[in-house]
Parts: structure tokens; C-alpha cells; sequence
């Protein structure tokens, strides 16, 4: 069935009634300092905000609506000597609205990490049930795309309920996922018939060979190639937090005379104090341990304990790096390193 | 968890009257690591002590709070009270709900509310707070004292009776300050002389002191116990070691310039002795009035000195030494009245005079040998007004203070006037008549048996007439309007602080009140001291007074730093600042801030991530650091804190008034 | 003149080659050519082999000058491309005594103005520099050029402190709203060297780990006033923030504040004097008698 | 750069500020210097002056200790007007402490009004240990003039 694109806002007007969609906006008013430079997220969608289908991929991914980069687990009080603790309860129903293949793909990794192997956590799983990902296909590639590297189909976003494919004036949309089904019903007033574009042909900038990458990583862990590379790496945690699929987390807890609350917030492993232990012991004391820690963890250490690597290819890493580190160029860098020893 | 102890005081009624000392005990129950409230009357008094000292025990306190007075009254008491348990002297906050609470605002309810905010704040405080231990500092035991007049003097003879080295500054060519240019001194009228002149041989010829006349303090470092004092020695153009004082040179010099100390009613020379029994008792020569200097002619006195002890080559000298405490006296000065009593004449009137120069005239070893003359014209003046509170007590074009020593030497001059003029007629005019002193009242109503006539009133106006000047008043208590037309006046001018005060002040810390008199530590409980530790103050520097008052002081200034030296060392302050070495990334703007100089960078080698590495991190002399904090806020990463007022603590503070 | 860049690029790997045979260097720190067209990234330079990596056109972006301070004990020297921005860089860091001026090699090159690969017009802190000549180098490739801000500098602070205080919060709360706190501002500040940031110190009790609006307002007002008096006006910190806060707003405000109050003084343009707040003087600005 | 747009932020923060309790009283902290301004302040209690009791003193040894981190926090947990106050220039009992506060607080006090903080619950005065009438009328001004410009809600931490 086709969405007419006229009939896209309509639809959202629609939903926002039934749950908070969140879609792509830009949410600096005034562009950045550098000129045009827009910074864009997945915002709460109301009558009149800027929706953007088309940025290719939004500034901070929609990591954010499943794990916020800040979350209560609980507050607790304390009066005399007993003390309550009252637990975070999150009703969430949010619509994921334009999820590209590379954000759906990290969002599965996201599910795995929280919601598989005998932990499940309950914050993330309640809000991973509240929400329906309606996943878009690519039109168009920006030049740090490389998600076909690790064998993602920009037309087809793995796990999403709904798949909408561009078609000229309007966007296939199919469910593949009961929950879609389900969804779909609801959109049935604003669909016509049509059948299913190819999707378009896209070309990317460039292709990496990400097979062995996993092995060859291990094979090069003390090279000095990381202490060259980390001597550019500022150590600041831009990467971690424009990137969809990092779920590092720091906890800890903000309190009012007797009464607090305990929670979770991002964490980057490239920060000083990521593994710092008490009595100032840190295992990964440099920047180059860290930086190094970041690449196998990304290429290599996911991908023995899930099977799949953690890098989607989405290419923020690439674009908001300050200093220009690029994994794309790390990863060919592998193949020289290890070929050359 | 920290086991609190919080005793709110009553303070008689001074603090119960405005605050609900039962409301504000259940409030503090409920703040947390409190475990034990009590109230008490008299938190400083011997029960109130002894009643923390037992719940110390009796409850396993290991932190206290005290709601009382202000902390500036009783923090040491109640620190030192701590000194026999087993709680730490720094594991204690003052709560002040008295000065700033009770006595402040007149609303139970809001002083309440405030009372429980400021307990909050302190229990919050002491909870952060680490047990401190002092450490101890050498003494330098060596006493400086700034001002050789009377106060200064005594001082200086007290300690070094006491058999330490004093060094005594004086920025006139000769120590005896004001006191040595009076005739007669009350109450009991011995000649000024014969009391101030001994001392001052006493301190010329003792073996612990050494004399720098003509010289003044131009820098100061360090601490109690251990200051280091540059002093500026003004060159004298004479040779002290072999100069005799024979004064041969004074005679035959031949500008003559008006002598400062005859205030101006006789003339000196250029090489002079400010007067003969000046101490030390040897010349000097003014250059800006020596012919050689001036002219580059005479060399008269070079010419004649038997031992060729002029030294037109001399120059200042600066000496560097070290002193273990500081007593400043340095004297006062009378306000110069010209300036602001247009209608007495504005000194254009030389008859019109104040009270020193009147000490001059009346003095025997003065210009006029005692005779009372008048200055224009050097007759005896029949008739003279003394004109009391010109510039004291008078806000609007003097000094808002009273100078307190005018009263009883305005009853002097008239007592000496009427005694030396056969039928002399003395009028006072006067506000009130202060003689509190003993034997003062009795010495003002022998005053009024010789027949001075006080008149209770101001002079609004004199003028001359013939050679006579008219002077206008109204008696208050006959509300008549009275003119007496006299032949000498006398103004009882206001005192002021010296001139060089403020710079001393500045120099060691110590402030100065509004009028520019150094300010003591606290009138009653402290009033030789100051703020700054090592260092005291004795005579007018203080405020004015007079001069049983100014030597009284002077021996308790003594009896202070006697105290002191007797002392093996002192207990440092605990409360400074320490470095975070491995949070100190050896920037250095600590060192930039420090008042103290008390920060220095060092090099250290250290083992980070298993490799060694060298680097500069700062390091404190806990000796010089007197904790002040400034460099804690010019650290950005806080690796500097300052003990008793860590950024934890403070920060806790502020958390616990906002709840 | 001989400042094409190409020009100074190839006098530059001249340099470079030499410096590295001989062994006055160990390394050098410049620029190498990233995957795109006109993206660039610093570069290590260590065998002379790689010379040709080493390049120098209009969109070498980064500063230099904080690269040295992670390899401070190291035995040789370290050999740094400094134009004027990353010069004053250094002398920041010589002034803080994080580095050794006898560890570097300075290599300097007056600077005409960076582009933006994106839109290909001169970067807005190239224009607004004051100082694009080195201020501190061992040798120098090309002739000076000249000094001085293209357009005011404090344009855009000006206009802001024409809003009323309420809309000036709002600005600002409505800007700290999308900090994320990555610290990308902090870390590639030439004088944010602390071993240990504020915000890293949640036991002190300076500020917590939560990203609420407070939590940002705290770091992002006070990192930047600790450095504004400070601040060598390099731009990197509004270059590098992955949401675009125009944070040169800020120190530009302190920097303007000191002109008029303490008098004109460009950060690093020495290593010795001591910075506006740590020093006074007896007749300072007085407004709270 | 359009201003207008970004100016319009999602939470209006004045209009909230609209509906206050009727006994609300401003809360104030004072930072003062244990040497003059505490000792100006027992001096206005030893002269049973009277000053409205929404001003908290926090006694530092001296004005140079007062890190402007303080005062922001202070804002952020709460307080609706901070005021710092030290010995007069050339009073300091530390010398040259206050000299440094003085350049500080002239920079941090531009700088807050710049990032929108009313200039009048942020203010600094030097008042010495003898002028405890000028303490006092500094703290009636100060309560006033925030009585008058209501809690203060910018960079206040939600629940505080």
C-alpha cells in the first residue's frame, strides 16, 4: 500500500494522538557556527515542526528513545532510620518514525545486549515493547556511508514493524512484523494501492572487505599502529554518543538531603575515568588502550560474543570525529598492519 | 557515619527572647548523622563545657556543633575545651544564631526558621570535617617595635628587661615622641622630663636595645614567630660611631631653618639635635636645608668635626632582620585644625594656638625658657581662652571621636597659666569636662579653685581687634551670649593617626577603623592585639588616649610578647591549604596568587602507568601558609583545597541552607 | 609570493625530510589527506619514506598545539606545524608548564585563513583570527602575512547583550538543552590541561554525572569561564561540538569583559605573562565599594 | 544566525514564575570574609540593628576563597540571590586576597548577567569589620531587591 507524501503529515497529526512519534527534525533553530552545518535528532513531532525524511542520517541516532542518555532506576527516601525506595515506572508508547537500515540494525544489537543472554533489562525491555519502528529506505547515501561493508541492505532495515520504501511521490509501505500488521490497520485511511518499487540503485563512496576483520584485529593487538593512532585521539566522547549502537552506561546518584535518585547515564570508553577503579587504579590507563579498546570492541570482542560486528557503517564516527579518526580508514589500516607483519 | 552532637545555647535570654529553642531542638533531631541534642543556658560557661565533655562520652560523640554566639567570640574557648576528650579541635562549627540570628530580628518565627537553616548548615559542615593536628613553628626571638614615643619606649624596656633584643624604629631623628614636648603632665604635674627623659636614656644605654632613629619599615614577610622586616635607615650624614654629640658643628652651621619640634616658634640649624636631651643624642644634617647640598658652598661642620664624622657621601641603608613579634606605636598627630576652623582665624591669627605648641611655650627648656609669652609680640598675655573639642565630637567638619586626653590637659594649661600670670584671667570654654581618671576630678576642681572660669559653650567666632582677639561664645547654661577678649587663645585640637599608620597597617595586615586608627581584636577580650598573629599595638596608634593609659598598654603590649618568647615554639595553623599531587598538572598560577609566597613549583619524579616520569607539581610551606585560600580558587582542578573550609564542606553547606 | 600552499607544502616536506634524517625530530605533527575530498586529519609523521602523506592546503582545520602535551616525556623532540593559532597554543602550554620548550621543533607558517570542506568559504574563526602569523617557531616557511580580524569579533556577543536578561536565559537554556556532554570542547581546548576536570569530580561535589539542563548549564558556563581569560581564540571548541553549540559566544563574552576591564591582552602570545586573573593591580575597576 | 527563533525555547520560564506563595521570602546566602564582613555583621547584632532574616552567612576565611563555582551552585540548588563580601581593597588581612576577588567577581558577575542572571541577586560588596550599617543596608537592599524580582527559577535544578 502507498503513503502519499501530501497525506505524511496528516498521518503524523494521526498518530502523535496516539502516541509520541518521534521523526527526524533539526533542533538547532540556527544552524550551526560553521555555516549550513545542521544538527538533527529524532524530536517529538508536533503540528508544524521542520520533519526532515531526508537527511540521510540524523546528528544523535535513535538510540536515544531506547536508552536515554540519561534514566532514573529508582529514588529512594529516607526517614529516621527506614528508607523507601520507590522503583521507575515508564509507560512508553513512541513511534520510531523514519529509522534508517544502519540505526534499525544497531537497534538490534542494542536488543541483543539488554534484552538476551539470561539478563533482560527491565527499563529497556519496557520501553523496547512501547515502541513500533517504522524503518525508510534509503534514497540517497551521504559520503561516510559504508553500512554495505557489514552487509546491511539500505533499502531493507533488519527488525523494524513497518518497512517503507521511497516511491517517487509517496512511500511503499509494508508490515513485517505482526506488530506492523497490527499498525498498519490504523494507517489504512491514509494508504492507496501500489505496488512495490525497486528500490533505487545507491553508490557509496567505498566498500570494505569486514570478513576476517574479526581475527585479523586479535592478530594485531600490540602493534604500534594504535599508539600512532590514539596520539591524534583527544580522548572526548563524541564517538560513543553520536553512535547508534554504544550502550556503555555510568551510573550514579543525585541526592537532596535525606531523599535521591540512582541512575544511568552514557559513558564512553574513550573518557580518563571509564575504568577507573577505586584507589585510582585504571587497567586501561592511556589514551591508547582505550582508543584500542574501542576499535576491538566495535570489530572484534561484539562480534565473538554476539556473532555480528557492533559498527552499522552509519558514519557519524567518520563525520564528527574532531580530529578526523576514521574506523573506515582503521579498518583498511588492518589490512596493511597485518599483512605487512 | 558520623555521630553528631548539637548543643544549642540560650544564651541567658539573649538568644531564647527571638528563637524557639524547643522547635529548633526537635528540628535538629531530624537532621541526619545527628545522634544528641541539648540545650543549655550558658554553652560557655564551666557547666555548659563540662556538659558536652560528658555526652562526649557518655555517647560516642565524634563531631559537635555549638549554636551560640559568633564563632569569632568562642571558637577557641570551646576548641580548647575539646584539647581533653577524645573529639578533635577542628571537628567542631560554630552555628552563630546570636549576632546574626536572635539579636537581629525581632520575628520569633523567621529567627526560627533561620536558626534551624544556620544549625542545618553547620551539622552539613561537620559532617565533612577532618580531624586537624597543629604543627610547630621556631620563634625568632627578637621583638621590633615601630614608634618611639612613651608607648614605644616602654615597650621596648619591658621586653628587653624581660632579656630579649628589641629593635626600636623611629622616623624623627630622636625617640620621645610627644610626650617629650610637654612641660608638665597630670594629674600629679611631675615635669615630662623628669619621666620621659630616664626612660630614654634607659633605652639609649640598655644593652638589649639598638636604636634605628630616622628610619621606618619599608617591607614585610612571613609569620608570626617569624617575620622578616626590611628597614629603611634615612641617611644622617653623620657617623654615629664616632660622632661624641659635642655639637660644635651645630653652633657654627650657618642656615638657620624653624625648628618642627618648637613648632615653628624658634629656628634650628641644618646640622641639629632636635632638642638637648634628644636620644640618641647626636646630630644629624637636614639636606634639604645644608648649603652643601643645596649650594654645594659652607662644609663648615666637615671642616670643624674634631673626629671628621660628616659624611656628606652618606646614603639610606636598608637592614634586613628577623623579629618574632611586632608592636606598633606609632603615636599620634594633632589634626591640622587651620584647615577646617575658618572661624577661628584659619592660623592666620599667631596668637591663636593649639595645645602642643602652647606645651612649648610653657616649657622651661622651650624657646621661651617658661615664660609665658604671647608668639606675635612675645608680651605676657593677661587674658587667655582655652577653646576645648576643636575637631572632636564634631561629625560634620572634625573627628566624630572624642580625643579624650584634652579635658585634662586643657585643666593643666589653665592651672599652669593662673599659677606663672600673677592676676591672670583663664576662661574654658568647653561641651562637658572629662576627667574620669584617678585623681583627674580632683585635679579639674583644684583647676576651678585657682579661678579659671569654665564657660559651657563653643566659641562661634574670634576676631582680632587691636591686639586683642575677641572671642564669641554663649555660655549654655546662662544661654547668655559671652566675648571675652583675650591675648592668647588655646585650641585643644582633635587627635589623628599618624600619617605613616596606614602604610604600617597595610605593611602587616592590620586594618584600620574609619578615622585610620589600627584596629584591635576585640576591645575587651583581645584589645593590645590584632588580627594578624605576632602582631600588637600600644599607645595612640590605637585611638587617642593619654599617657598613663598609653604606658599601661604599652607594658601589657610587652607582657603579650614576653609571653611569647617564653614559649618553646608556637602551634602552627592547621587550617591550610594542601595539593591533590596527582590531580596538580604544575601550571603554577597557584604560586602567582599566593600572599604568603608560601607555594613553590618542585620537580619530582613519579610512577605513573608504570613508567617514571618527571614533572613539576606545586609544594606548601605549611610553615608561611596561613590559610587564606586564594590560591584554592585559582586552582581549576581543584587539586588545592584548604583544610577546615574544603570545596566539599562549603559546597555541603550551601546543599544543606537550600533543602 | 611565495605563500601558494603549494609551494608551502612542498618547502614543507622538504622540512620535514631533512628534520626527520638528521634526527633534530623525532616526529612531526601536521596534516595528512582524510578519505574525502578536502577532509583532513592530523598526521604522525615518523619515517621520511611517508613524507608525501604530509600535506598543507586550505582545509587544515585542526590545531595542533594540545597533540605534544600526551607525549610530554618523551627522550627526542617532537616537531610541530604551528601557524598563528596553534602557536599561541603552545606558548598556553609552555605557560602552563606542560611541555618543555626544548621538546619541540617549531615549524612555522603564516596562515591565510582556513575553508570549510563543506560549503568552501573561509571558516568563521579564520576570519575572525588576530593573529595569523606565528608567534613563537624555530624557522618559518614563507612571508609573514597580515595581522587582524577580518570582521568583529564581538558581533555576535554584542547583539546578545542587547536581549533582555530573560531572553538571554532563554538562549542559552534552549543551547544547553542539547549538550550532550561528550567533552569534545573540553579536550581540544589548548588550555583545558587539567589532570582531573571539574566535572569529572562527582565526590568533590562540583558537578554530577547526569546530563539534565542543569547539569550541562554547570559544566558548559564554568569550563568556559576558567579558560576565558585564557582563551587563545582558536574556534576548535565550536568546530569540533557534534551539536553545534556556537560556544565562542561564550568566551568571546569574557575575553571582551577583560579588554574593558583589565585592557587589551592576547592569550599565548608569550609563555611568561601571567594570565588576567592571576594578577591585579592596586587601581583595578572598582564597583563594589 | 537567526536570535528570534532560538529565543522562543520550549519551557517559558518567566510566566511560571507568575503564581508564588503568598508568605515565599527570598533565600539568600552570603559569602563573607571571617576578618571583616562576619565580624562587620556581629557588629550590627552587637548593635541589635534589624535586617530581614532571608540572608544565610557562610564565614570563609577570606573573599579570595570564594571560587565562583560557589555561586552557581548556589543559584542551582536553590538560592534566589548570593552576595559576596570582602574587606575593603588594602584591608585584607591576607594583603592582596581581595585584589584577586575583586577582577573575578568584576569578569563573573558581567559574565552571569550575560548568560541571563538578574545583576541584582548576584552582587558583591566590601564592608569592613567596623561598618555594620553599611552590612546592614546592604542586606535590607539585597533582600528587597530579590523580594521584588521573585524565586529565581534559571539554571535551578528541577525539584530544588
Amino acid at each position: 500500500m502507498i503513503l502519499k507524501k501530501e497525506k505524511l503529515g496528516s498521518l503524523l497529526d494521526m498518530l502523535a494522538g496516539t502516541a509520541t512519534v518521534l521523526v527526524p527534525t533539526a533542533f538547532n533553530a540556527e544552524g550551526g557556527s560553521e555555516g549550513g552545518e545542521k544538527a538533527t535528532g529524532f524530536l517529538p513531532y508536533q503540528a508544524g515542526s521542520a520533519v526532515d525524511l531526508g537527511t540521510v542520517k540524523t546528528t544523535r541516532s535513535p538510540k536515544d528513545a531506547l536508552l536515554p542518555q540519561t534514566e532514573t532506576l529508582y529514588s529512594y527516601e529516607q526517614r529516621g532510620e527506614d528508607v523507601t525506595l520507590t522503583e521507575t515506572v515508564n509507560n512508553t508508547n513512541q513511534i520510531l518514525f523514519g529509522v534508517r537500515s544502519c540505526d534499525a540494525y544497531s537497534i538490534a544489537c542494542l536488543d541483543e545486549v539488554f534484552l538476551t543472554r539470561t539478563f533482560v533489562d527491565t527499563l529497556y525491555y519496557e520501553r523496547r515493547l512501547g515502541t513500533l519502528i517504522v524503518g525508510l529506505g534509503c534514497t540517497a547515501t551521504e559520503r561516510s556511508c559504508f553500512c554495505t561493508s557489514f552487509e546491511l541492505d539500505p533499502a531493507v532495515a533488519p527488525g523494524v514493524d513497518i518497512q517503507l520504501t521511497d516511491a517517487g511521490d509517496g512511500y511503499f509501505a509494508e508490515a513485517l512484523t505482526t506488530k506492523g500488521t497490527e499498525a498498519l490497520d490504523a494507517w489504512k485511511p491514509f494508504l492507496t494501492e501500489g505496488t512495490k518499487p525497486t528500490p533505487a540503485e545507491l553508490e557509496f563512496t567505498f566498500k570494505l572487505d569486514t570478513a576476517k576483520l574479526g581475527e585479523q584485529l586479535k592478530t594485531m593487538f600490540e602493534d604500534p599502529y594504535w599508539q600512532d593512532l590514539s596520539m591524534k585521539c583527544l580522548g572526548c566522547g563524541t564517538c560513543a554518543f553520536v553512535c547508534p549502537s554504544c550502550y556503555c552506561f555510568d551510573m550514579s546518584q543525585n541526592n537532596k538531603g535525606s531523599e535521591g535518585y540512582r541512575f544511568r547515564t552514557w559513558d564512553s570508553c574513550t573518557f580518563v575515568d571509564y575504568s577507573m577503579m577505586a584507589g585510582f587504579h585504571n587497567p586501561r590507563p592511556t589514551k591508547m588502550k582505550r582508543l584500542r579498546n574501542r576499535f576491538m570492541h566495535k570489530l572484534c570482542f561484539y562480534q565473538e560474543r554476539y556473532g555480528n560486528s557492533l559498527c552499522c557503517g552509519c558514519g557519524r564516527c567518520i563525520e564528527l570525529c574532531p580530529v578526523g579518526i576514521d574506523i573506515s580508514r582503521v579498518i583498511e589500516d588492518v589490512e596493511r598492519v597485518v599483512a605487512h607483519d | 557515619m558520623s555521630r553528631i552532637g548539637v548543643f544549642l545555647c540560650h544564651c541567658g535570654t539573649n538568644i531564647a527572647a527571638t528563637v524557639d529553642m524547643t522547635r529548633l531542638a526537635e528540628a535538629t533531631k531530624e537532621l541526619p548523622g545527628v545522634v544528641y541534642v541539648e540545650e543549655n543556658k550558658y554553652m560557655c560557661s564551666e557547666p555548659g563545657q563540662q556538659a558536652v565533655k560528658q555526652s562526649i562520652i557518655d555517647r560516642g560523640i565524634d563531631r559537635i556543633v555549638i549554636a551560640s554566639c559568633s564563632p569569632r567570640m568562642h571558637e577557641l574557648t570551646f576548641r580548647k575545651m575539646l584539647t581533653d576528650t577524645s573529639v578533635n579541635p577542628y571537628m567542631l562549627e560554630i552555628a552563630n544564631i546570636r549576632e546574626q540570628c536572635s539579636w537581629v530580628h525581632k520575628d520569633k518565627e523567621a529567627g526560627t526558621k533561620k536558626a534551624i537553616d544556620l544549625v542545618r548548615m553547620a551539622v552539613a559542615k561537620v559532617d565533612r570535617n577532618a580531624p586537624l593536628f597543629t604543627s610547630e613553628i621556631p620563634i625568632t626571638k627578637r621583638a621590633l617595635v615601630i614608634g618611639g614615643g612613651i608607648a614605644g619606649i616602654q615597650a621596648a624596656l619591658d621586653i628587653a628587661d624581660a632579656g630579649f633584643p628589641v629593635t626600636l624604629v623611629e622616623k624623627e631623628p630622636s625617640i620621645g615622641g610627644k610626650m617629650v614636648m610637654l612641660d608638665k603632665t597630670f594629674p600629679t604635674m611631675d615635669c615630662s622630663a623628669c619621666i620621659c627623659a630616664p626612660k630614654m636614656n634607659d633605652v639609649g644605654a640598655h644593652p638589649n636595645i639598638e636604636i634605628m632613629s630616622l628610619s621606618e619599615v619599608e617591607e614585610v614577610t612571613g609569620y608570626v614567630g617569624n617575620f622578616t622586616v626590611t628597614i629603611r635607615q634615612k641617611a644622617k650624614y653623620i657617623d654615629y660611631d664616632l660622632c661624641t654629640g659635642c655639637g660644635l658643628c651645630e653652633q657654627k652651621c650657618p642656615s638657620k631653618v624653624t625648628s618642627e619640634y618648637e613648632r615653628g616658634l624658634a629656628k634650628r640649624k641644618a646640622v641639629y639635635k632636635p632638642f638637648a636631651q634628644a636620644v640618641p643624642s647626636k646630630p644629624i644634617i637636614d639636606a634639604k636645608n645644608c648649603r652643601k647640598f643645596t649650594e654645594d658652598r659652607c662644609g663648615v661642620c666637615e671642616k670643624l668635626c674634631t673626629v671628621n664624622a660628616i659624611r656628606f657621601d652618606d646614603e639610606d641603608k636598608l637592614v634586613t632582620l628577623e623579629y618574632g613579634a611586632v608592636i606598633i606605636a606609632t603615636g599620634y598627630e594633632l589634626i591640622d585644625w587651620t584647615s577646617l576652623y575658618g572661624e577661628y582665624g584659619a592660623g592666620a591669627y599667631p596668637d591663636v594656638i593649639d595645645g602642643l605648641t602652647f606645651e612649648r611655650i610653657i616649657n622651661a627648656s622651650g624657646p621661651t625658657e617658661g615664660h609665658i609669652v604671647r608668639p606675635s609680640d612675645g608680651k605676657e598675655p593677661k587674658t587667655v581662652v582655652m577653646i576645648k573639642c576643636v575637631g572632636s565630637r564634631d561629625p560634620h567638619k572634625g573627628k566624630a571621636y572624642c580625643s579624650r586626653a584634652c579635658c585634662m590637659y586643657g585643666a593643666k594649661h589653665a592651672h599652669q597659666f593662673l599659677d606663672k600670670i600673677a592676676d591672670g584671667e583663664c576662661y574654658v570654654f568647653y561641651m562637658d569636662v572629662r576627667a574620669m581618671g584617678k585623681g583627674y576630678d580632683e585635679f579639674y576642681m583644684n583647676t576651678l579653685q585657682d579661678g579659671a572660669t569654665y564657660i559651657r559653650g563653643r566659641v562661634a567666632k574670634i576676631y582680632p581687634e587691636g591686639d586683642k582677639y575677641i572671642c564669641i561664645g554663649e555660655d549654655t547654661i546662662s544661654s547668655k551670649i559671652v566675648t571675652v577678649s583675650a591675648d592668647l587663645v588655646v585650641l585643644d585640637t582633635a587627635m589623628e593617626p599618624q600619617e605613616s599608620a596606614d602604610a604600617i597597617g597595610r605593611l602587616f595586615g592590620v586594618s584600620r577603623d574609619l578615622d585610620g586608627w589600627l584596629t584591635e581584636a576585640h576591645p575587651k577580650l583581645r584589645p593590645v592585639e590584632t588580627n594578624t598573629a605576632g602582631v600588637y599595638l600600644a599607645g595612640t596608634a590605637q585611638g587617642p588616649k593619654d599617657i598613663p593609659d598609653c604606658v599601661a598598654q604599652a607594658s601589657a603590649a610587652a607582657a603579650k610578647v614576653i609571653g611569647m618568647f617564653c614559649l618553646k615554639a608556637l602551634e602552627s595553623n592547621p587550617m591550610i591549604s594542601v595539593v591533590d599531587e596527582i590531580n596538580c598538572r604544575g601550571c603554577g598560577d597557584c604560586v602567582d596568587v599566593c600572599p604568603y609566597k608560601a607555594i613553590a613549583m618542585e620537580t619530582v619524579e613519579r610512577r605513573e602507568n608504570s613508567v617514571w616520569v618527571t614533572r613539576d607539581i606545586a609544594v606548601i610551606n605549611s610553615g608561611l601558609c596561613q590559610g587564606c585560600g586564594a590560591c584554592t580558587a585559582s586552582c581549576k582542578s581543584s587539586a588545592l583545597d584548604l583544610l577546615g573550609f574544603t570545596n566539599e564542606q562549603i559546597l555541603q553547606e550551601v546543599d544543606a541552607l537550600c533543602l | 609570493m611565495s605563500n601558494t600552499l603549494a609551494s608551502v607544502q612542498e618547502t614543507l616536506r622538504q622540512r620535514a625530510r631533512t628534520l626527520l634524517e638528521d634526527g633534530t625530530i623525532t616526529y612531526l605533527i601536521g596534516w595528512e589527506a582524510g578519505r574525502f575530498e578536502g577532509q583532513t586529519t592530523p598526521l604522525i609523521l615518523r619515517k621520511a619514506a611517508d613524507v608525501d602523506r604530509l600535506i598543507y592546503n586550505e582545509f587544515c582545520v585542526h590545531i595542533l598545539a594540545k597533540y605534544p602535551l600526551s607525549d610530554k616525556n618523551i627522550e627526542g623532540t617532537i616537531g610541530v606545524v604551528v601557524r598563528g593559532c596553534d602557536s599561541r597554543g603552545i606558548n598556553l602550554a609552555l605557560k602552563d608548564g606542560q611541555i618543555k620548550r626544548d621538546k619541540l621543533y617549531l615549524i612555522g607558517i603564516p596562515c591565510e585563513g582556513m575553508k570549510d570542506a563543506r560549503t568552501g568559504q573561509e571558516l568563521k574563526k579564520c576570519l575572525q583570527c588576530t593573529h595569523r602569523n606565528p608567534v613563537v617557531y624555530d624557522e618559518l616557511i614563507g612571508d609573514a602575512v597580515e595581522d587582524g580580524a577580518k570582521v568583529d569579533r564581538f558581533a555576535e556577543v554584542a547583539q546578545l547583550e542587547s536581549l533582555s536578561v530573560d531572553e538571554r536565559y532563554d538562549y542559552w537554556a534552549a543551547i544547553f538543552s542539547r549538550c550532550i556532554r561528550c567533552k569534545a570542547c573540553r579536550d581540544t581546548c589548548p588550555s583545558c590541561t587539567c589532570r582531573e576536570c571539574f566535572t569529572d569530580q562527582a565526590a568533590m561535589g562540583w558537578q554530577g554525572k547526569e546530563t539534565s539542563l542543569a547539569e550541562n548549564q554547570n559544566y558548559g558556563i564554568t569550563r568556559m569561564f576558567h579558560i576565558g581569560e585564557r582563551c587563545i581564540e582558536c574556534g576548535e571548541c565550536e568546530r569540533v561540538c557534534p551539536v553545534r553549540l556556537p560556544l565562542m559566544q561564550l568566551n568571546r563574552k569574557i575575553i571582551k569583559d577583560a579588554y574593558e576591564l583589565f585592557g587589551e591582552f592576547y592569550a599565548g602570545i608569550d609563555d611568561c605573562t601571567p594570565h588576567p586573573l592571576d594578577h591585579y593591580l592596586l587601581d583595578d575597576v572598582e564597583e563594589f565599594m | 544566525m537567526s536570535l528570534e527563533q532560538a529565543v522562543e525555547a520550549p519551557q517559558k520560564t518567566a510566566a511560571e514564575a507568575a503564581e508564588v506563595a503568598e508568605d515565599w521570602r527570598p533565600k539568600i546566602l552570603a559569602f563573607t570574609c571571617n576578618w571583616c564582613t562576619y565580624a562587620g555583621a556581629d557588629l550590627a547584632g552587637l548593635n541589635r540593628m534589624n535586617y530581614p532574616a532571608d540572608v544565610r552567612l557562610l564565614r570563609l576565611p577570606c573573599s579570595g576563597r570564594v571560587n565562583p563555582q560557589f555561586v552557581l551552585h548556589a543559584f542551582q540548588k536553590g538560592c534566589d540571590g548570593v552576595l559576596v563580601c570582602g574587606c575593603h581593597p588594602g584591608d585584607c588581612h591576607y594583603s592582596t586576597g581581595n585584589y584577586f576577588t575583586r577582577r573575578r567577581m568584576l569578569l563573573y558577575r558581567r559574565y552571569l548577567e550575560y548568560l541571563g542572571i538578574e545583576p541584582e541577586r548576584f552582587q558583591i560588596r566590601w564592608i569592613s569589620g567596623s561598618e555594620a550599617g553599611k552590612f546592614r543596608d546592604t542586606v535590607v537592599d539585597a533582600c528587597e531587591a530579590v523580594a521584588k524580582l521573585g524565586p529565581n527559577t534559571k539554571y535551578r535544578e528541577e525539584g530544588r
